[in-house]
């Protein structure tokens, strides 16, 4: 490669001829800009709480203490959770590549409510202070977990109160996120676009807007009454005033399941977007995919009980929620039959993103069966609360959305900055990032199954053969993930000129400029067949 | 897995393998696709893309049998799980008590141990009360867990099939000392148990009320009596001392009379001594009664 | 762009709601003052329901808007009512076990 | 939340600033929702002392803001009714209205709040603390959505004072009046709110 830097034809939104410097950034109503802030701001968060996750990990090397005592370590994985869940896979996709693309990709100037864009984005932001700066206000971190259960959330003199104020500003965030898209997706497609002639990413989105309007209100009241309840000394879930900590659950996890399809459903868009692009073929089963992910918005807000099998519900309800949880699984396996189907006869064209595409099924294959040990009521009660789960949610969580965030990374690169990454040392990122995946998270699965409980800051030594693993894994994946950033952060300066469809997409953000100019379009585009008619290309 | 300590084994052990069964048959069948076909379709061998067509019979076929698998595996689960929530009447009752951070059981004649001694093939039903905040009760050889709620009177039942010790552990979290709250369950066999519930309370009988009183509130969790630090300050040359305690964020001394002990129990947080963590001790309301204070006290000012 | 179109309704008519709302009040406080046992509630809410049912055709126009405004009120209702259905799922059955 | 056009739309799309505002009334619905829920949960639970409860509440001044709400509810559809037929000083002064009616509503309810806390009725002091069991519950959740109910009957009226200006000022006129509907729309869903929850607390014993 040329150390030398290639001008780009156009710097397309780069270029802002009214405001210059940071104002025309933080002042911006444009999509596109907003989407930059957040992708950021984002990354900025990811990386931070990756970091404390290898902590984590140094400190469970070995039983006893390590590097920090357990009070440190129980911060640390609240801390941990609160970054990763909140800052980053919630908003991950739909705030990065939804703000940028979706206006893109269904052939509108913006999105329906440009300053409510902006808004939401400051919303995060000063969410993500509030839910950092608890390191420094009362007696720091909160050291609950990320899920806040009471009647510990209420009791531990940490600052619980300012981490869930945080987390209640960041729902708004989300919210005003969904509201804009879904108005966007209503009003603003391009002409001739009509439903079932809009991309599979549109469809993942509007399902994932659906949730974010419909679930987050719950926690947001939840978490107030926690706030009250810390506050004014009383409360609404304290046994003793004949209060029921489970109703808590409940309440929390009515927003935090459907949140988890807040997180994963996007991601299986982001899918359905690469593999027709690199296997050259029209999708397999469009609409039973679009289906499947209105479907998983559903059902998804109906099995939150599988939380709380052990919790002390009624068994009725138990039954109940574990039939509905194997349910939900069936649009996500629809979606990975129909994945493959695309690829068989195709023309597999091995980039970057189609590899972790690929890493995204495998990884979200295994987390989602995994998933249905959690769903059975009688393996759910030996592996619940154990390193099973933590392994599990990674699987979904870090396999499925945060690889469905690397592979629109890598997919959309060149249309967000004109320029192209060096593909070599993508694949390679991708390899390292996947085995030291891999390493880090199997063992957890083994060592739930062998009975060791979550959230432990010691462990018994038969254990740590298996620790040591994991954490080495976490070493690798940690260099994988260093590799991938700086190689992305070289493109950006000077990869070469990308062109406007590098990778040849049918979709309507191909059809402009790289990088695409303000108003998007110079001629707001038409639409007359499907999203992935690429059995007409020549 | 483990070998079948409990009645429960078997069952759950069974959906276990079912289901993991039938995963790694989609695993194994969907990454061998994935990696058959990025060979054998890429774009150097295969350069021209056949058309998709739509085939909707396989649509619905593998929609059917994943619906009809997930059913099965369900069963299996549900089958392994029945038995758990399927309480005898001639069961044996315990009360568990969990508190931050450790585990009590008290039989029905009265007597308790911070471990869990059963009978061998015979039905135990727990009964899981909590001190203070959720914990749960988690034995992974019998594979049963239940959450320990405040103001929610959970239970649990198993029977024990192999003598021998067993971890109990604490599955859900509960704060600083989480991890250690550990205890074990002995298995014995039936006249050894018998022979046990039978001796009366093994009471030191040079032990004094108030240091019975603070094993069975758990105080020896977190606190010593040789002098060294554990979670909290050590009793030893407690009472009388001038202590630097933190009040408000300033630091003062007080002397560590019986007003202040009493603080100490109902409200601990209002002075926590310098160089402790603050907020980690519960407030002692109804667990503790003035009585028993009262013992307490008697109790600390013996230790010199 | 289309405009919003105009309310079909009168002066007259939201006085005529008004007053219908109004009785409806009095109504649901009249059956406070009699004992219906366990039906009371269901009588409570079905008067509030039937007000809001008003409130939202006829004040929010819901009746004279695009469709696609009262079927996205539905979702929310309807998965409002799935959260208080399988909520009350297990607190009903709380002192049976399986 | 306001309707918003900026340079980059030289098309305003009315149709999508009242579905953006609709849906934002999805989720104040849903944040009550989660409040109605543990309401019917806990009175579920513990229906002898919520029924208590609903005793200590004064149905007449209860009845007395229902009927102030929703007369206000009425006058603010009126004055959207007026805007699109250009009257311009009616629908303002039925707006005045409206907010003075929204004024009466939260003086009642700091009557009833004073009331309750001098019989010993407020969270945190040991009086509370003695209540029954349950009946602590039904007060905390009587202060509490009450309280947040109050809270948005300010948000809604700050947001018709800023129609009002708009109207004055000519922003909103008869051909460009959503956000005023806008507006409206929230204040109906405050009515809406109360409308369940007058019943609950204060009739259903």
């Amino acid at each position: 490669m040329s150390k030398e830097r290639v001008a780009l034809p156009t710097r397309g939104f780069f270029e802002n001829k009214t405001k210059k410097g940071i104002s025309s950034w933080i002042f911006t109503t444009d999509h596109k800009r907003i989407a930059l802030l957040y992708l950021y701001s984002i990354a900025f968060f990811f990386l931070s709480a990756a970091i404390l996750g290898i902590l984590m990990k140094i400190e469970l090397i070995a039983p006893g203490k390590t590097i920090m005592n357990a009070s440190t370590y129980n911060k640390t994985f609240t801390l941990h959770g609160v970054i990763m869940i909140f800052l980053f896979i919630i908003p991950g996709i739909p705030a990065v590549f939804g703000n940028f693309i979706l206006p893109l990709i269904i052939g509108a100037e913006d999105v329906a409510f440009p300053r409510i864009n902006l808004l939401s984005w400051y919303f995060y932001v000063g969410g993500a202070i509030l839910a950092l700066s608890t390191l420094f206000f009362g007696e720091g971190t909160a050291d609950t977990g990320w899920t806040f259960y009471a009647p510990y959330s209420v009791r531990t003199g940490t600052n619980v109160t300012q981490a869930v104020l945080a987390a209640f500003i960041l729902g708004f965030s989300s919210i005003l996120t969904g509201l804009n898209f879904l108005t966007t997706i209503h009003r603003m497609r391009a002409k001739g676009m009509d439903w079932f002639k809009m991309p599979l990413f549109v469809w993942a989105t509007y399902a994932t807007a659906w949730i974010q309007i419909l679930a987050t209100p719950v926690i947001g009241i939840t978490l107030l009454m926690i706030v009250a309840e810390r506050t004014l000394g009383i409360g609404l879930f304290d046994p003793s005033l004949g209060g029921d900590p489970i109703l808590y659950q409940h309440l929390f996890w009515i927003y935090s399941h459907p949140a988890v399809y807040i997180m994963i459903l996007p991601a299986m868009g982001v899918i359905s977007e690469i593999i027709p692009v690199f296997t050259r073929r029209r999708i397999f089963g469009y609409k039973a995919i679009a289906y499947s992910s209105l479907a998983i918005a559903f059902v998804g807000y109906l099995v939150w009980g599988h939380h709380m099998f052990t919790a002390g519900m009624s068994g009725p309800s138990r039954v109940i929620f574990s039939i509905l949880t194997f349910l939900v699984s069936i649009p996500s396996a629809v979606k990975i039959f129909n994945w493959l189907a695309t690829m068989y006869k195709g023309s597999i064209d091995m980039q970057p993103p189609m590899l972790y595409a690929m890493g995204f099924i495998f990884l979200f294959m295994i987390g989602g069966l995994t998933g249905l040990l959690l769903g059975a009521l009688a393996t759910d009660t030996h592996l619940t609360d154990t390193a099973f789960v933590v392994g599990h949610f990674h699987y979904v969580m870090f396999g499925g959305t945060g690889f469905g965030f690397f592979a629109a990374m890598h997919y959309w690169f060149p249309k967000i900055y004109g320029r192209m990454y060096n593909i070599k040392r993508a694949k390679s990122a991708f390899w390292v990032i996947f085995v030291g995946f891999n390493i880090l998270y199997f063992p957890m699965l083994i060592m739930g199954i062998m009975g060791l409980p979550r959230r432990y800051y010691d462990y018994l030594p038969q254990f740590q053969p298996l620790e040591i693993l994991s954490t080495v894994g976490s070493w690798i994946l940690f260099t994988g993930l260093i590799i991938m950033l700086v190689n992305i952060i070289k493109g950006m300066k000077s990869g070469l000129p990308a062109g406007d469809n590098p990778w040849k997409g049918t979709t309507l953000e191909w059809q402009t400029s790289s990088p695409p100019i303000l108003e998007n379009f110079k001629i707001m585009p038409e639409v007359t067949e499907g999203p992935y008619e690429y059995d007409n290309i020549k | 897995m483990f070998s079948g300590s409990s009645s429960f084994v078997e069952g759950v052990d069974l959906a276990f393998f079912v289901i993991i069964g039938i995963s790694l048959i989609f695993l194994i069948g969907i990454t061998f696709g994935m990696i058959y076909f990025s060979i054998k379709y890429n774009k150097k061998k295969h350069p021209k893309a056949e058309p998709t067509v739509e085939n909707t019979k396989l649509e619905i076929l593998w929609t059917v049998i994943p619906t009809i698998l997930v059913l099965f595996m369900f069963y299996f689960g549900w089958a392994g799980y029945r038995p758990m929530r399927t309480f005898p009447d001639d069961a044996i009752n315990i009360k568990a008590t969990g508190k931050m951070w450790a585990w009590s059981f008290e039989y029905e004649n009265g007597k308790w141990d911070s471990v869990l001694y059963v009978p061998i093939n015979k039905a135990v039903k727990i009964n899981l009360y909590s001190m203070d905040v959720i914990h749960s009760l988690y034995i992974p050889a019998f594979r049963i867990k239940e959450d320990v709620v405040p103001g929610i009177n959970n239970k649990m039942w198993f029977k024990a099939e192999k003598l021998g010790q067993y971890n109990i552990l604490c599955a859900e979290y509960c704060g600083l000392r989480h991890s250690y709250m550990m205890s074990k369950v002995v298995v014995l066999p039936e006249a050894e148990y018998t022979a046990w519930y039978n001796t009366k309370q093994k009471v030191d009988l040079n032990a004094m009320p108030g240091e019975l009183a603070m094993k069975k509130i758990g105080c020896v969790a977190c606190h010593t009596t040789d002098g060294s630090k554990l979670v909290g300050p050590s009793y030893k040359g407690l009472f009388g001392s001038m202590r630097k305690v933190v009040v408000d964020g300033k630091v003062i001394e007080v002397k560590a009379d019986e007003d202040y002990i009493i603080n100490s129990i109902r409200k601990p947080n209002s002075q926590v001594v310098e160089g402790f963590p603050k907020a980690v001790m519960p407030e002692y309301k109804d667990q503790v009664t003035d009585e028993e204070i009262k013992q307490i006290i008697e109790y600390i000012k013996t230790l010199k | 762009m289309e405009k919003t179109h105009k309310n079909t309704l009168n002066y007259k008519a939201y006085i005529f709601i008004w007053v219908a709302l109004m009785e409806l009040t009095i109504l649901s406080v009249a059956a406070s003052t009699v004992d219906f046992k366990a039906l009371a509630v269901g009588i409570a809410l079905f008067i509030a329901l039937t007000k809001s049912f008003i409130v939202g055709s006829y004040f929010m126009h819901l009746k004279f808007d695009s469709k696609i405004i009262t079927v996205m009120v539905l979702i929310t209702l309807f998965v409002f009512l799935t959260f208080i259905i399988l909520t009350f799922v297990d607190y009903s059955f709380r002192t049976s076990i399986v | 939340m306001e309707q918003v056009i900026t340079h980059q739309h030289p098309h305003r799309d009315d149709e999508a600033s009242k579905m953006g505002m609709w849906l934002f009334l999805f989720t104040e619905l849903l944040l009550f929702g989660g409040l109605f829920l543990v309401f019917s949960i806990y009175r579920y639970m513990n229906q002898k002392a919520f029924a208590a409860g609903g005793h200590e509440l004064d149905v007449f001044i209860g009845t007395v803001n229902t009927i102030i709400l929703i007369t206000s509810s009425m006058t603010i559809a009126v004055s959207i009714a007026a805007i699109q037929q250009d009257k311009k000083k009616l629908s303002i002064s039925l707006m005045v209205l409206t907010i003075f009616l929204a004024i009466i509503f939260l003086i009642n309810k700091y009557f009833e709040w004073a009331h309750k806390f001098e019989h010993g009725l407020a969270p945190g002091t040991d009086s509370f603390l003695h209540l029954p069991k349950g009946e602590a519950l039904f007060f905390l959740l009587y202060f509490f959505m009450t309280g947040l109910h109050a809270l948005h009957v300010i948000a809604g009226s700050v947001f018709i004072g800023v129609i009002i200006f708009k109207v004055k000022n000519g922003t909103i006129n008869s051909t460009n009046f959503v956000q005023h509907e806008n507006a409206g729309l929230y204040w109906h869903l405050v009515d809406i709110i109360w409308i369940f929850l007058f019943p609950l607390f204060y009739l259903v014993h």
